[in-house]
């Protein structure tokens, strides 16, 4: 009876609370509350004092049950897997939240996958995106390296938070690529019918399937159910908190659109190659400071501190405050680089114009461009890891993996 | 049949739409339809396995695109892309007091839960319910139920049309709060269920905060009688009930007894489906033309051992399999005991009962169809046929003009029900459970005594004022000492401006004119002022932020009138036009008219 | 001659060049070049060597020369001119860019302002924006308390840089204002035909007579010279570096719009009242700290190090890595307040969708909506300048001044 | 007239439009037309004064709107959204090449200047230029100039249509880069300037580069003959150069004279005009009817001593008077000399010139008018006048079909100059001026003479490349190993892939496919297939990015023919189809037909 046995997670229980006799199972308990799901569906926490054990949970496990790791006969396509909401699934029976991406499930949705492609996962790790560090864009560059060995094209579940830095660190590490590198994301985890995740990875295969040569991000072009953008990685940027439609290539439309399950390129793109050519190089001793009115000197120089470069995010054309300089301009002495990048996201930087921007370059910090900050952090370290000291102004001016937009056409600002 | 079957259970779920905005954003009770739209798709999700799913495998397999159209009152939390806000206090605090009214078991901790829909009523796919208390009774003039549940939910989408494979659907009702009371199985006749039904109404009307319009309050009816529990969805007139019920029996009856009748005859065996679609190459069918025009086939299969029982005597189970059919998109069955019909004659009804090798207690179907629909076709007739013939009928039914019934998906099961990730556990608080005490209705009598009394206002005022669902409004503005102005207020003064501009406006607003007068100790005069401003459209911070509802004291009145030069023989009318042409305060008559003796009396000495 | 006096800047000269004559006036000159406008009106940079003074520079002043301080005879209106693009004109002579605004100029352009209006004009301080720094917020607060007392609105030239930070600030300090207060700016400088000055100064001023009782931003509404949007202070951003339509207000639309001479309110506002109530209180131990992988809690550490509050731009929802929480917590413990924001810039944080925002959460990080970072920032210093500790989380997640939408409306995000 | 006078002075300024894309930002030469727009106003800037700004105060008054059509080759810079970017590598080059032509010194830094025109033709409100250069001679057959200036500036928008206040203008011209030569008035005859001007003209065909259409080399010419200087805009054929010449003369003979006369009567007196408007109440005139009907009013004035000179005996005076109008948009001005017509009669002549009281030597000017016209319209006609009667006639007019030319605006003078503070200093460098110096282009004779001798290629195909304004490609592709290959490609290849696919391609894309094959030593088959591509309309970076353009090597060629089986008796044609079905790389058919000849030797053997 009650008094001989504890319950314990996943047990079946019949108890009694104000006075009426309830069944459930008991889901989670802390000191005072214990969560119980009763046989209706809904979950109530109750304090829960007078129980009798009906039925012992057999197996509690929540390890990922994952199938088959191959599925399909058609092209072969890599399929990497990290944390985030794509891969979100709830456990109804006790309503948590795990990560999974259960490949018959994709496939079942669309028929027609199974005959075309050949999915081939791969788990690189659950990681949350907002955990990821620079060290694991190394890691995934390198297993993408050897997935394009014997793939045509490599999806890659991220979650959306840090999804364009990864974006961006895997695009200038690739320098050349035997296919496509796709990254999809989800905004509404997949334990709910309306989520996302289902279009944008029929698009993210089907872009994964072509000869794109670059790095992209497959997401929903608005809010229905329509049209998936391929935006490029380097470009790309999530701005929008919780919208499906968050990601937008800033400056320049999306390269390429599925829709109907088929793909349109819109956009020119660098075509696929044979051999991969990839530096997994990377200058950890970079940063990013976000500039603003109050900032302090000394604040600044904390952050200048043992940096082999920084990335400014500055006001308008590419600001900061004229006090800061000084303290700037020592350090480039040294041997810092300092690129300037705005605020304002959408437009170019440009030390030209103003005299804070003329002083700025007299004080060593150099603008490119249009390219985003983000883009700019990840670019900054990827030059200082693979080129020559002397070559990093030219480099981080060039466009090497279409950040910088030489053109900024008028239909493209909101 | 004239009678409902001795062993006859009836439950009831009563739900209400509360008018106090929306449950899980901010936006308002009512809205106009805006120029823009979205669509989705929904999915069935994994994870859950068994035929409780049935109906979300269903739902997707037609692949439905579901089009939304935005209103004014939606916002990105109705389209799905953003996590909900925290529930609506108003619409927690009217559920505790309903829950306190049938002496129901408030839960401490409230969890908020999803519960999975996928024929796009939802944005999300699912709807949004927590269960706020158990337990407790209900007495109506015949019979006493027991509560099982109160919970609160949110209310779907409006359906507004559907063509095709596309069902468009508005957002303003999505998100609407709605208060469920589910019963016991208590009841046996219809006459208790709506005795059961009509008092938990009277309450529910009590309480006030009922939204206008006819399906406010809504209810669920749950039979059954031996086979199963059917939930019959969406009876909105109470007298409907006891028709609604016979049906039902009666089909049930039939049913049991045509599958009796199958297994008698050693039951029926898998379908078998065969392509005749040659057999009508020069048919005079209108509708099997049009089909193979339309790059359809024809098929046909034996219904082993169902001769008889698909439409004849009183059998129905043709029209069982019609309307599971129905449910996945699938149109265009025919079955033997129709014909001849649809242009099909007798001759070709015995060409194909020859050519399928037909037995004597054997029925056949013809469907027309898509290649690609065979499947889910011959599964969802399987499927259909295997659950009669289990004699447990349970499934959710919908009512029809005729108060007959028909088959609307599975039972919802538990396995459907998941937490609502983003909504952390709500913690019932002493003191919003005093504030739903205070607002717990009684019965109608009760309630206008408690009212006229508290209030000091008449017993038809009270009445007036619980009919017109505005006593939550009488308890969040009036006390001891205003009670009679604010009732007039509701009783006469809104309703009078309702009538002069036409318009009515969001309690919420009046409310807030209502409570910044009170706060300020502003009097009658500045209340009627800012009511007249709000519905001239004047906006909320604009009322409230000038100085325009202050009263002006008896010496400035004095000084204006002094300046206007405002002689004693103006009378009271002009006066009043002078002096409020004259200022943006308010003016209390009683001073003037004051003001004008005193001066009369002045001049006259 | 040439040999007894030395050319002085704004001399006319005579000099040889490649063997030929010319006449030109000394602009300026460095150690090797000097630069000097040919009589053709071209400038030329050259190695000035043998030359002939024709006539001295009598003035050389480049003193700002403005007209009368006030102008007209209507509604009393207050300009109050500080530096930046809006007030730049350039010195045809030398083509030096100088700050100046002058009023004659102003409404000779628009000749139905003086029936209208009467303009004073104030002179703030001729400072860059992104030189501003939160004392001049309270400075500038206090000079527009002061006009507004004699003036039914005020008007202020700004830089465009940090034009919203100022925004949000006198959004903030002033708690009930006698009038509208406008900020207005330019993209393109009143030297060039075709700036933006001349229209966004015609609404700026149309709007600061009416009864907005908010502090608003008066830029152009698309590229073209035909509507200006009035866009809320709390809620605008500069998100175009370049382009005249670079003001938006984030997740909702313009408050108001001028066209063709006349004002129209689209959304509701809170109207003027009687009395300014202004607090220019505001706490200056507050920080921003932008959000990115591969920042290290060292820095993290480092920046939080002496702050009242820091307001964090985080990724989506409103995330950070894991790895910081611990030192948040910390600090958090000792009476720091720390409040997310997200880098997506549209849309909310909620901290309770994600593991990682309700871990947030436990470490002692608040969410408040969708309130913009720089906004968060600007409001903070307020909160914490004005309000008791303990009301902090009521206050920050209370819209105080249209800063936090409580609805987001699906039409508003691009 | 059928000379000019022994005291005429004539200078050219000649502009080449340059087919390099643009000169500020990275757009192409070409685009086509999108669907957006924008409409924009411009203000002149303060900050400056006297008589040279009349031009932009005359242009801001009359409130025009400029749209703006978004074309493909065109970005935020031509929008004036965003600040231009570093001068276009090539246009410098070939302006030095240019000046090194005509041995004019180039300046060490180059500054970019501004010059504020408000018309709409710029976007900005300013048209870019810098000085590259000074000093240096020309000679032509006849006459031999001195170079005032080589300046490189923006072209300008084209203008679409006018209407109204709108005027409509394209994006697609704007910021193309102009080389402008601008000599000393060292020219006395038009036969003198069209030697000169022609010379130029085959100095910048020579060098290549310009761009194609009609107007690629336009002329202004200065003209004086003791009355100030006269700049006449788009001359663009070079024959017209003496009529034009000769009626301008003849214009400002004719307009001295008048203006002697009117000095000769006692000069003339401000202009007071009077609204006779009343006159008319009951007129005939169409056009006075139709001017009162819109609110319009009609105003006279007197022209005190200008009676014969309007329109009479070869006197003008009108149509300088009305030219002046009509460039602050004002239409409708009538003088005595005219009259009777317009349906305004003798008596209506008279009347009018008792009601304004004419004196013998005067005229009168009539106005149909808005009223807030008339001040505009007197201070312009007041100051047309004044300038008439100064003898200084300098200005900026236009080229008329009949070759006599129409005022345009005062000279735009020195004050309206300002630096582009957006774009520092340029420094030439040496190697700069290295590379300009080999483009620096001869005589037609010199120049083929040194080409063909330089890369090896005949003088036809010399001239050719010239003539097609390719020789800048030509030096920058060409060696002398490969100088037949590129001149054929050039010559022939490319021309016929034109014809073939019916389009033609930026040559900055030709040459990059040609420099890619060269830099990685690719032979004549890959470029010709990378060009395939090209027109086939795959993009560069796909073309560049696969190895498609890589040749195989004969091991591979022979390799292939192995697994395909090729016979010796394939023959050449189809196995050279067998082999490129088979690959994606480039076949030399050389090697295949050394193969063929191999194997069947082999064979035979």
């Amino acid at each position: 009876m009650a008094e001989s046995k504890k319950p314990e997670i996943g047990d079946l229980i019949e108890f009694t609370w104000e006075g009426q006799r309830f069944q459930g199972t008991l889901l989670s308990e802390d000191s005072v509350y214990s969560n119980i799901k009763l046989i209706n569906g809904y979950n109530i926490s109750i304090k829960l004092e007078d129980y009798k054990i009906l039925e012992r949970s057999i197996t509690r496990t929540q390890e990922v049950k994952r199938d088959m790791k191959v599925l399909g006969k058609g092209k072969p396509i890599s399929l990497i897997t990290t944390g985030g909401t794509i891969v979100s699934r709830v456990d109804y029976k006790t309503g948590a939240v795990f990560p999974s991406l259960d490949m018959g499930e994709l496939t079942s949705r669309f028929p027609y996958m199974e005959e075309k492609f050949s999915i081939n996962r791969v788990d690189f790790s659950n990681i949350l995106s907002e955990n990821m560090e620079p060290d694991q864009w190394i890691q995934m560059a390198k297993l993408v390296d050897r997935e394009l060995k014997r793939s045509e094209g490599v999806l890659i579940s991220h979650g959306t938070d840090t999804m364009s830095y990864t974006a961006s660190a895997l695009s200038f590490m690739f320098e050349k690529q035997r296919g496509p590198i796709i990254l999809v994301g989800s905004q509404r985890s997949s334990d709910r019918p309306s989520s996302d995740s289902y279009l944008n990875i029929e698009a993210a295969v089907g872009f994964s399937a072509t000869d794109f040569g670059e790095v992209g991000i497959a997401m929903h072009h608005n809010s229905s159910d329509e049209k998936i953008d391929l935006i490029r990685g380097a470009r790309s940027r999530k701005m929008h908190s919780t919208r499906r439609d968050a990601f937008k290539a800033i400056g320049e439309g999306p390269v390429g659109r599925f829709q109907d399950g088929l793909v349109n390129f819109i956009r020119p793109y660098i075509r696929r190659v044979e051999e991969n050519t990839i530096s997994t190089k990377l200058e950890k001793r970079v940063g990013m400071i976000y500039f603003y009115p109050g900032l302090s000197v000394e604040e600044m120089e904390k952050n200048l501190d043992g940096k082999r470069g920084v990335i400014l995010i500055g006001t308008g054309l590419g600001h900061i405050a004229i006090k800061h300089l000084e303290a700037i301009k020592e350090k480039v002495k040294e041997g810092m680089k300092a690129v300037i990048t705005t605020q304002c996201i959408f437009g170019t930087t440009n030390l030209d114009v103003y005299s804070t921007g003329r002083q700025m370059k007299g004080a060593g910090i150099m603008d490119c461009g249009n390219i985003l900050p983000e883009t700019a952090y990840v670019k900054m370290m990827y030059v200082l890891g693979n080129y020559d000291e002397n070559r990093f102004p030219e480099m981080m001016r060039k466009n090497m993996r279409g950040e910088i937009l030489e053109r900024e056409e008028m239909g493209v600002f909101p | 049949m004239n009678e409902l079957p001795g062993n006859t259970k009836i439950g009831l779920e009563v739900h209400m739409q509360l008018n106090v905005g929306k449950l899980f954003c901010k936006c308002g009770s009512e809205g106009e339809a805006e120029k823009m739209g979205f669509t989705r798709k929904l999915h069935s999700s994994s994870g859950e396995s068994g035929s409780q799913d049935i109906s979300s495998v269903f739902e997707e397999s037609r692949n439905r695109t579901f089009k939304y159209i935005i209103y004014s009152n939606s916002c990105l939390i109705e389209a799905d892309e953003q996590p909900p806000t925290q529930i609506n206090d108003r619409a927690l605090k009217a559920t505790l007091s309903m829950a306190m009214a049938f002496h129901s078991s408030i839960l401490e901790r409230i969890s908020v839960m999803r519960k999975v829909v996928i024929d796009g009523s939802n944005t999300s796919g699912f709807q949004r319910t927590s269960l706020i208390a158990m337990g407790g009774t209900i007495k109506g003039d015949l019979a006493e139920a027991g509560i099982t549940a109160i919970s609160l939910e949110e209310d779907s989408c409006r359906k507004i049309e559907e063509e095709g494979n596309m069902v468009v659907y508005s957002l303003d009702r999505l998100g609407i709060p709605l208060i469920e009371i589910s019963t016991s199985p208590d009841m046996k006749t219809a006459e208790e269920a709506i005795s059961i039904a009509k008092e938990i109404g009277n309450r529910l009307r009590v309480m006030g905060l009922l939204k206008k319009g006819a399906d406010a309050i809504r209810q669920d009816v749950n039979f059954s009688m031996g086979y199963g529990r059917v939930e019959i969805k969406g009876v909105s007139k109470l007298s409907a009930i006891r028709d609604i019920l016979l049906n039902e029996s009666e089909r049930q009856q039939k049913l049991s007894e045509a599958m009796e009748a199958v297994m008698k005859r050693g039951g029926t065996e898998k379908l078998d489906f065969k392509d005749i679609s040659s057999m009508f190459l020069g048919s005079n069918s209108k509708m099997i033309r049009k089909g193979l025009e339309e790059g359809k086939l024809i098929y046909a299969t034996i219904l082993k051992n169902f001769k008889g029982l698909l439409k004849a005597n009183g059998y129905r189970v043709g029209r069982e399999i019609a309307d599971a059919l129905k449910q996945v998109g699938i149109k265009g069955v025919i079955h033997y005991d129709e014909l001849p019909a649809y242009g099909i004659t007798v001759g070709d009804r015995d060409e194909i009962s020859e050519r399928m090798e037909l037995k004597e207690n054997d029925s056949f179907l013809m469907l027309i169809l898509g290649r690609d629909e065979l499947d889910i076709a011959r599964f969802t007739i399987e499927e259909r046929i295997r659950k009669l013939l289990s004699m447990d009928f349970s499934e959710t039914r919908a009512v029809l003009e005729d108060n007959s019934t028909r088959y609307m998906r599975p039972l919802s099961g538990s396995s459907r029900m998941y937490p609502e990730t983003d909504i952390p556990i709500i913690k019932v608080h002493e003191d919003l459970l005093q504030e739903a005490s205070r607002n717990s209705p009684g019965s109608m009598e009760e309630t206008i005594g408690r009212i006229s009394e508290e209030y000091g206002i008449s017993g038809q005022d009270a009445e007036t004022i619980i009919n017109d669902q505005k006593v939550m409004y009488l308890r969040e503005l009036a006390n001891k000492h205003n009670g009679k102005m604010i009732s007039r207020l509701i009783t006469q003064t809104v309703p009078e401006m309702e009538k002069k501009y036409g318009r009515e406006m969001e309690w919420n607003t009046i409310v807030g004119i209502i409570k910044y007068c009170t706060e300020n100790s502003l009097g009658r005069y500045s209340m009627e002022k800012g009511l007249h401003m709000l519905f001239s459209g004047i906006p909320m911070n604009e009322i409230l932020s000038h100085k325009k509802l202050m009263p002006l004291s008896e010496d400035e009145i004095r000084k204006m009138m002094k300046t206007r030069g405002i002689d004693k023989n103006e009378g009271m009318s002009r006066t009043m036009d002078i002096l409020t042409s004259s200022t943006e305060g308010v003016i209390d008559p009683s001073i003037v008219a004051r003001l004008i003796n005193t001066k009369k009396n002045k001049d006259s000495n």
